[in-house]
């Protein structure tokens, strides 16, 4: 019993809040690691994009609670979620006639890209800003959970309840889907080597009749539907705050980054070892230690390795480490 | 001068060079051929500390210096080219070849401060050196040209100009020969075999040109699927059926005969 | 060349404007921010136009400067070094020890290396904070409010500067030693990682620099407004000149810091143009365009990055400690990616990486836009709004005159950068 | 005479403020092989990017079939039946050799398989390595994949930037053969070599670049035997 | 004349999602000043906003620079994080003599800084409330309390002064653990949280930012469900978003004895801004002091008002309530005494800050209901 119990707490307080974060910080990560390897930039402005994304949902939901719509157990966003990824991959798109193409054409180096991207996260900042205000929003409807802690515990007649909320199961299943189907798409599709042609050798691509125009446009299209669902999610989960998507972007880019920049795989396994180190690392194990061990070897103190006000840098150590083991990620991702 | 023992270089299962074994001559300039892919440059790559060997040893004037790091080597005496050039894109032409010697005084810091006078002298001296250099490689209208844009051969030649920068004891050739004109090939070679008697250089060269080898080369040593398979005097390479079968081939001049 | 010479004349006009629309006092505020931003720029610059080293992890480097004025100036905290100061230098010591004994375990190899290696550690880590936490407890009981730390050394605050270079610099050869063999953006992260480790120190150990609880009032190497404003001497000047004396105090010690902090930027510009453009520059231009082919030709790759890591790592310390003297205080929490890191990197990118001109020139244009697209902003924004009749939209449009501020800074950014794209004064 | 299948007529062009093309001509006709010889730097890859478009010509046109291609993309080209290879960065190092050439056929709606088994049975070495990422093949197996790709677009005309450098000689004659035996097809080959001799032996027509113009132009048999040519360009 | 007021919050950054309200709420007041038409023989009040980005001190101090020397401000309301309010008086306004009254920065350091008589806060300082915080938590029986406060000297501050307060009245704190505003995810937090256990969990956070985020994740989990909200988690939102899952959570907030908070409410309304966001009420209260001392000193120079400061938010005097300010002025105008009590019931102690009142309330059926006044 207390073993179960024990088991139970860990799932609820590590586990499962470790595996939804890990997947709302992978789908961010597919994004940048797709840009980063069809477009060979960094791009800064990946958080705002997903804000942005959010909000187009965001507006859209509100239209269709307006008219009574639901969808059951399920968030209304999601129904929504089609037409956000419509608004935001035109958005892109015009951003990158506008802002991008140049620098393509030019042929920057990427740092330049990067800091371009800079500027337009400054921009896409102060747009979001200005449509949908600084305010926490939420938009979350239908069910907020697939099991409660209550209901777990009645259920169960464990002491320990055990939470799985909506979102969290969402998250974790569009996330595997994305990863595989992204992977699918690059490796095994026409259109999808194509692009990998393209971010490999330019000219070359040309030669061989590829669009360019057209495998970038492809490329942003993906990434407003991978910004969007990854906003819309996180969004659904916690709630809607812009200036908290920006800050999403350090450790979406740690993920990609650990993964090895360019390979979806990668931008999944990142996210969780960054979300694993940042929620397990910091755990006080003294209420598992309260049922696992006997009485005589209880400890005194909170049994947590370091106080959660390291967690980002328990996290960004991890990092630094499995970098030195592994210079271009787990999943030796590529370097410009 | 250099020996190399069974050495090994795999690339997971693959095994690029798979227990050579060979010997470069003192004074010699040695030939490595060998059909694509059989190891060559890879052994290059391993003996130049570009790339650790699996297992193995390399020595040279009997000093073990296998996987030493190619800037040590460097200073041992030992340079080599690249197949693929490797120029230093946003530096002039001439830069790229004063940058080689070692040792310059305006390579420290303290000395780019405070004496400015010994750098300007040293400068001079290596600037008339880079310029023979080019003059010599009829290369000399690209000097001032930024070396991401000279042409694919001009790069070959400006790969080999480095090596001419410093008095070497070795020199290690990957295909310098590859893209470059025929013409200018042969006053290459002359050169190569100029400091070789001249100035006691020891080559080894890699070329598929065989005309090149037979002209330039003894020994001649031959490698396939990362072994040593012959080794001796370019003409009797050139007659060796094994050679002639995984290499040479029976040569285009008898099929265009039949056409 | 004359290209530059207009642009940095530009440059000018944009502050002389500023003194002349605005204020004086106003005007030199941004100069000397704009000074210090522009030795920022130069010590990007150096790690990255000269070596291509790419280093977001400058924010912690700043932050170590600002840790520098805090060790070197601010007066000693009585008793605390009785009350546990000794003791966390011990434990920090031992902490050293242990890394480096659990460092040498592993070069000597052997099979069970990687348990040993995490024994060690482990082990070493209880031993670590057993022997630190109570000396923790101890100086942090010293009068919280306004100490609670070690204290610092009493020194000079000008002496603070190069101190805070050293901190930075000792903090690049160890991030040197360990992460320079990375590659770009792996390189990238792992710095910003270990920025973020720095100021998870510098936030939460607040036996330290206080932590967040902020360190206020540090000495200044000028005077200060107040005593100028009663000086007799001075206000008799101010009276000669015809300026008011509160606006002739605050000029004179603008002033005053634009001297001391414009003499380490000539200097630093001064070393930096002498070995840019010398066999030094040239090697390392070399290993920035091919590491391989410098390392064939006799360079030592690895020995030249760790190098000007550290010394472009110290000139950024400097500068950060240069900005804690100039406000006169180390608050941890303004330590944030985007206005250290990101935005000093956009001054070297929009100046012209490889070329301290360019660097200088970008750490003057963007921290002037930095603090005037305020304005700016707010200017274009009324200048949209003035046509439009009263409505919705016009007061929407007024809530959101902050966010102008951001939106003004991207769009001219990518305007610069568009007309611009190797930088305002690129590399030859 | 009827006009050449493929002309670059009088070309001039270059990177920067000078010209590199001072007037160059280069052609080909129909199931012909040209072939491009010149000293180091003389423009012959630069002639090429020209005839492929990649360079913007200050001068000059470029007909293919009778008709004005001078102001089309390089892709536009691909789709009328041209494909090159580039001297250097002509492979997609991170791609596979067997995703290169299926790159090749980018274009191609029909069945690949039969063109991928012709060029595996061409470079056997590919059909090993199809697998393995192309940046780690060997030089010339590099060399192999990119005249590979070019093939797969089963072209009309098929341009070639020194497609032998540091191709070991076996497979340089295969090489060789196939070339002829492409042209045999009815396909034109444009190509610049530094292996002049081979190649102007194969060759029906060639060009002697000096210095971005013409310098000696004959059939392969005439450069070969003039004493001139030979001495100063093809090396004795 | 037309007399300026720099109001300079955090309008970009961590902050930025509670300063609209504040600065609206500092307007209000000048709003309610220049329309009585009673303020210096008629003068009116203009509010200039600047950015001070809440963390970035370097570029706080241009911005109010450019107040004070460009744009001719007679006073400052703001900064609102401590940091910045700390540069701001060091870099400009002492320099140039200026008024400053902050309406959040609550670090007990700036207590002990110099500042020449022109630095005022209408928050109280930290310490104060965390002994409030343990006397109410400790009265209602409950011994052992986990802390989690926003990681700057703000919650620090209030953290450490609740901890001491409570130990010693005997009290458990379980574990105090820091959160970081705005980061993405606080379930490391809600794991040591809950591992440490118990009765209540005391949020020293803000409502907008990682307080809500941590509120979220311990009733999601099921590890707390009673907490305690000091000030900053005090708000129309916190209801909003939780509804009846804080059923019979508590807290505390600084206050007016009587319904001066809900006046200020109902103003804050009419003039279309949330008033119970995280310090409006102290915005409009520092605006209105500074206004009403001008009106005492008869002049809007710092120089002479900064003395008055004291004598209009004490006793002796006529109580002024917010939405009274005309009724202030004309009274000051006349040469009578006031005491200010605005929406937070100021009470300046030295050196010039509030000694704070403080609500404290109970959250019952959805809604926030005052139990009583400390
Ligand atoms: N990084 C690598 N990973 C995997 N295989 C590799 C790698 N580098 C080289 N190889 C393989 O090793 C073999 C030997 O390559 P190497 O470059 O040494 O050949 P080579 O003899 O120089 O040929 P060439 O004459 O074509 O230049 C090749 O088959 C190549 O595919
Ligand atoms: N990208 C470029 N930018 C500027 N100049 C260039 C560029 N590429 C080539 N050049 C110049 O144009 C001239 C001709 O180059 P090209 O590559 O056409 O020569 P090539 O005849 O193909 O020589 P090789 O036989 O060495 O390949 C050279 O002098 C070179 O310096
Ligand atoms: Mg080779
Ligand atoms: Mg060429």
């Amino acid at each position: 019993m207390d073993l179960l119990n024990a088991l139970v707490a860990f799932a609820n307080f590590v586990f499962v809040p470790a595996m939804s974060y890990g997947a709302q910080l992978a789908l961010g990560a597919l994004g940048v690691t797709l840009i980063y390897s069809i477009l060979r930039f960094s791009n800064f402005a990946h958080g705002d994009t997903m804000a942005f994304g959010t909000m187009c949902t965001i507006l859209v939901t509100w239209g269709l609670q307006h008219l009574g719509i639901s969808l059951g157990p399920l968030p209304v966003a999601l129904l929504a979620l089609p037409a956000g990824i419509a608004l935001t991959g035109v958005f892109l798109l015009a951003t990158d006639k506008v802002v991008y193409r140049f620098y393509r054409r030019t042929r920057a180096a990427p740092v330049v890209l990067t800091m371009v991207s800079l500027g337009v996260m400054f921009v896409m900042n102060g747009l979001v800003r200005f449509i949908i205000g600084t305010d926490s929003i939420d938009f979350a409807d239908g069910a907020r959970f697939v099991v409660s802690a209550r209901d777990f515990r009645t259920a169960t007649g464990l002491d320990e309840g055990l939470a799985i909320r909506t979102t969290q199961a969402i998250t974790i299943a569009v996330a595997a889907v994305a990863m595989v189907l992204l992977f699918w798409f690059l490796n095994r599709t026409r259109t999808g080597k194509s692009m990998r042609a393209f971010s490999d050798n330019e000219d070359l691509a040309l030669l061989s009749g590829i669009n360019p125009e057209r495998v970038v446009a492809v490329t942003w299209l993906i990434v407003a539907a991978l910004a969007t669902t990854a906003g819309t999610l996180y969004g659904l989960d916690k709630s809607f705050m812009p200036f908290t998507y920006f800050q999403l972007l350090l450790p979406i880019f740690a993920a990609a980054v650990v993964g090895g920049l360019g390979s979806p795989v990668g931008a999944v396994a990142g996210g969780f070892v960054i979300a694993f180190s940042e929620v397990g690392v910091t755990y006080a194990w003294k209420k598992i230690a309260g049922y696992v061990l006997p009485e005589s070897m209880q400890f005194s103190g909170l049994g947590q390795l370091l106080s959660t006000d390291y967690k980002f840098a328990v996290s960004f150590a991890i990092l630094v480490l499995v970098l030195l083991f592994r210079p271009t990620g787990l999943f030796r991702g590529k370097s410009v | 001068m250099l020996t190399v023992e069974n050495l090994h270089r795999h690339f997971g299962a693959f095994r690029a060079v798979n227990g050579a074994s060979l010997t470069v001559e003192r004074g010699s300039i040695t030939g490595l051929i060998g059909p694509n892919g059989a190891g060559k440059s890879t052994l290059f790559n391993v003996i130049a500390g570009r790339l650790p060997p699996t297992s193995g040893r390399v020595t040279m004037d009997g000093q073990d210096i296998t996987g030493l790091p190619p800037h040590a080597l460097f200073h041992r005496g030992l340079l080599r080219t690249f197949q693929i050039a490797h120029e230093f894109g946003s530096m002039t032409v001439r830069e790229n070849l004063m940058m080689v010697p070692a040792q310059q005084a305006g390579e420290s810091l303290l000395n780019t401060w405070f004496r400015r006078g010994r750098i300007r002298a040293e400068e001079k001296a290596l600037r008339r050196k880079a310029d023979e250099v080019l003059e010599f490689l009829t290369i000399s209208h690209i000097a001032d040209e930024k070396a991401a844009n000279i042409s694919g051969g001009q790069k070959k030649l400006v790969e080999l100009g480095r090596t001419m920068m410093v008095d070497a004891k070795i020199v290690f050739l990957d295909e310098v020969g590859a893209g470059v004109n025929r013409t200018l090939l042969n006053t290459i070679g002359d050169a190569i075999m100029r400091l070789n008697r001249e100035r006691g250089y020891t080559f080894c060269v890699i070329e598929h040109d065989m005309d090149f080898i037979g002209r330039l080369c003894d020994p001649v040593i031959v490698m396939a699927q990362g072994e040593v398979l012959a080794q001796g005097r370019p003409d009797a390479i050139m007659q060796d059926e094994a050679v002639i079968e995984a290499y040479l081939g029976t040569g285009l001049k008898n099929k265009v005969a039949h056409v | 060349m004359t290209r530059s010479v207009l642009l940095f004349a530009g440059m000018a006009a944009l502050f002389v404007l500023t003194g002349l629309t605005q204020s004086w006092s106003l005007a030199l505020t941004v100069l000397n921010m704009g000074v210090i931003s522009a030795i920022m720029a130069l010590g990007v610059n150096m790690q990255w136009g000269y070596a291509g080293l790419f280093n977001i992890g400058v924010m912690g480097f700043v932050a170590l400067g600002g840790l520098g004025v805090v060790l070197t100036s601010t007066a000693p905290v009585a008793g605390a070094m009785a009350a546990g100061g000794w003791r966390i230098l011990l434990a920090l010591a031992v902490g050293v020890l242990i890394v480096l004994g659990a460092v040498a375990l592993w070069r000597r190899g052997g099979r069970l290396r990687a348990p040993a290696v995490i024994l060690v550690l482990v082990a070493g880590f209880f031993a670590f904070r057993a022997l630190l936490d109570p000396g923790v407890a101890g100086v942090e009981a010293i009068n919280p409010t306004v100490q609670g730390n070690i204290g610092g050394l009493g020194l000079p605050v000008l002496l603070a500067w190069p101190v805070g270079g050293l901190l930075a610099a000792l903090a690049a050869w160890g991030i040197g030693k360990t992460a320079l063999g990375l590659r770009s953006d792996y390189l990238a992260i792992a710095t910003l990682g270990i920025a973020e480790i720095v100021l998870a120190v510098l936030r939460n150990e607040e036996w330290l620099a206080r932590g967040v609880k902020n360190v206020i009032g540090l000495p200044r190497p000028v005077p200060y407004e107040v005593d100028l404003q009663q000086s007799a001497r001075f206000t008799g000047w101010m009276a000669d000149l015809g300026i008011d004396p509160a606006t002739g105090a605050s000029l004179a010690v603008k002033l005053g810091y634009l001297g001391l902090c414009g003499s380490v930027l000539a200097l630093v510009m001064l070393l930096a143009e002498l070995a840019l453009h010398s066999p030094w520059g040239r090697m390392m231009r070399a290993i920035r365009d091919n590491e391989i082919a410098a390392g064939a030709m006799g360079k030592n790759v690895k020995h030249q990055h760790l190098k000007i890591f550290i010394i472009g790592s110290a000139v950024i310390g400097i500068a950060g400690a240069m900005m804690t003297t100039l406000d006169g205080q180390l608050t941890p929490a303004s330590y944030q990616p985007l206005r250290y890191t990101f935005l000093v990197w956009v001054m070297v990118i929009v100046g012209g990486s490889g070329n301290n001109w360019g660097a200088m020139l970008g750490g003057f244009l963007i921290w002037w836009l930095w603090v005037m697209v305020e304005p700016i902003g707010a200017g274009v924004l009324s200048a949209i709004t003035a046509p439009m009749s009263d409505g919705w939209l016009k007061s929407h449009l007024h809530d959101g005159a902050a966010h102008m501020r951001l939106l003004t800074m991207g769009v001219i950014l990518l305007l610069v950068l568009r007309f611009s794209p190797r930088g305002l004064i690129p590399e030859r | 005479m009827s006009e050449p299948f493929l002309i670059g007529e009088a070309m001039v062009g270059g990177y920067g403020a000078a010209n590199i093309l001072n007037g160059c001509t280069i052609a080909v006709e129909k199931g012909e092989i040209a072939v491009i010889v010149g000293p180091n730097g003389a423009g012959k890859s630069t002639a090429m990017k020209a005839v492929f478009g990649m360079l913007r010509l200050r001068g000059g046109h470029v007909r293919l079939d009778g008709q004005d291609i001078s102001a089309l993309s390089p892709q536009d080209r691909v789709a009328r039946g041209m494909a090159f290879v580039p001297q250097t960065h002509n492979i997609f190092a991170s791609m596979s050799v067997e995703e290169n050439l299926e790159m090749g056929a980018f274009l191609r709606r029909d069945d690949i398989r039969p063109t991928l088994e012709m060029v595996y049975h061409l470079f056997p070495i590919l059909r090993d390595k199809r697998h393995q990422p192309a940046g780690e093949l060997s030089g010339g197996q590099r060399q192999q994949v990119a005249v590979g790709r070019a093939l797969m677009t089963q072209p009309k005309v098929l341009m070639l930037d020194e497609p032998t450098a540091g191709v070991s000689p076996i497979v340089m004659d295969e090489l060789f053969d196939r070339i002829i035996e492409i042209a045999r097809t009815g396909i034109s080959i444009l190509m610049v070599e530094q292996n002049a001799r081979q190649a102007l032996m194969i060759a029906d027509r060639g060009y002697v670049l000096v210095q971005g113009a013409n310098r000696f132009t004959g059939t392969g048999a005439e450069l070969m035997a003039d004493p001139d040519v030979r001495r100063t360009f093809l090396g004795g | 004349e037309d007399v300026k007021v720099g109001v300079i919050f955090g309008f970009t950054g961590p902050l930025e999602s509670i300063t609209p309200a504040m600065a609206d709420g500092a307007e209000l007041a000048m709003k309610e000043v220049s329309e009585s038409g009673a303020f210096l023989d008629g003068s009116t009040v203009t509010p200039v906003r600047a950015d001070s980005t809440c963390v970035d001190a370097t570029a706080a101090t241009a911005a109010a620079e450019r107040l004070v020397t460009a744009e001719g401000v007679k006073g400052i309301v703001g900064a609102d994080c401590s940091g910045v309010s700390s540069a701001v008086l060091q870099n400009v306004s002492r320099p140039n003599g200026i008024v400053q009254i902050s309406p959040s920065s609550t670090s007990p350091g700036l207590s002990q800084v110099e500042d020449d008589g022109l630095f005022f806060r209408t928050a109280p300082s930290d310490a104060r409330q965390g002994e409030v915080m343990a006397d109410i938590i400790s009265e209602r029986g409950i011994t052992s309390a986990a802390v989690t406060y926003t990681n700057n000297d703000y919650g620090l501050g209030l953290a450490n002064s609740f901890a001491e307060a409570f130990k010693a009245k005997g009290g458990e704190v379980t574990i105090q653990a820091a959160h970081d505003d705005g980061k993405a995810d606080y379930s490391a937090e809600i794991g040591a949280l809950s591992s440490a256990g118990g009765e209540i969990l005391v949020v020293a956070g803000y409502v907008d930012q990682g307080g809500r985020g941590i509120v979220q994740g311990a009733l999601d989990s099921g590890a707390f469900d009673t907490f305690y909200f000091p000030d900053g988690m005090y708000g129309q939102t916190l209801l909003d978003a939780f509804g009846d899952d804080i059923e019979g959570s508590f807290g505390d907030l600084p206050s007016a004895d009587g319904d001066n908070a809900n006046t200020f409410q109902t103003l804050a309304k009419d003039a279309g801004f949330d008033g119970t966001s995280p310090y409006t009420g102290e915005s409009y209260d520092a605006a209105a002091l500074m206004l009403l001392a001008m009106q005492a000193a008869g002049s809007s120079d710092p120089a002479e008002y900064k003395d008055h400061l004291f004598d209009v938010a004490n006793a002796p005097g006529e109580k002024i309530l917010p939405g009274e300010l005309a009724k202030g002025l004309q009274l000051l105008s006349e040469g009578q005494d006031i005491d200010y009590v605005g929406a937070t019931g100021v009470e300046f102690v030295e050196p010039g800050e509030s000694r704070g009142t403080f609500r404290e309330y109970d959250i019952k059926d959805g809604a926030f209901e005052t139990v009583g006044f400390r």
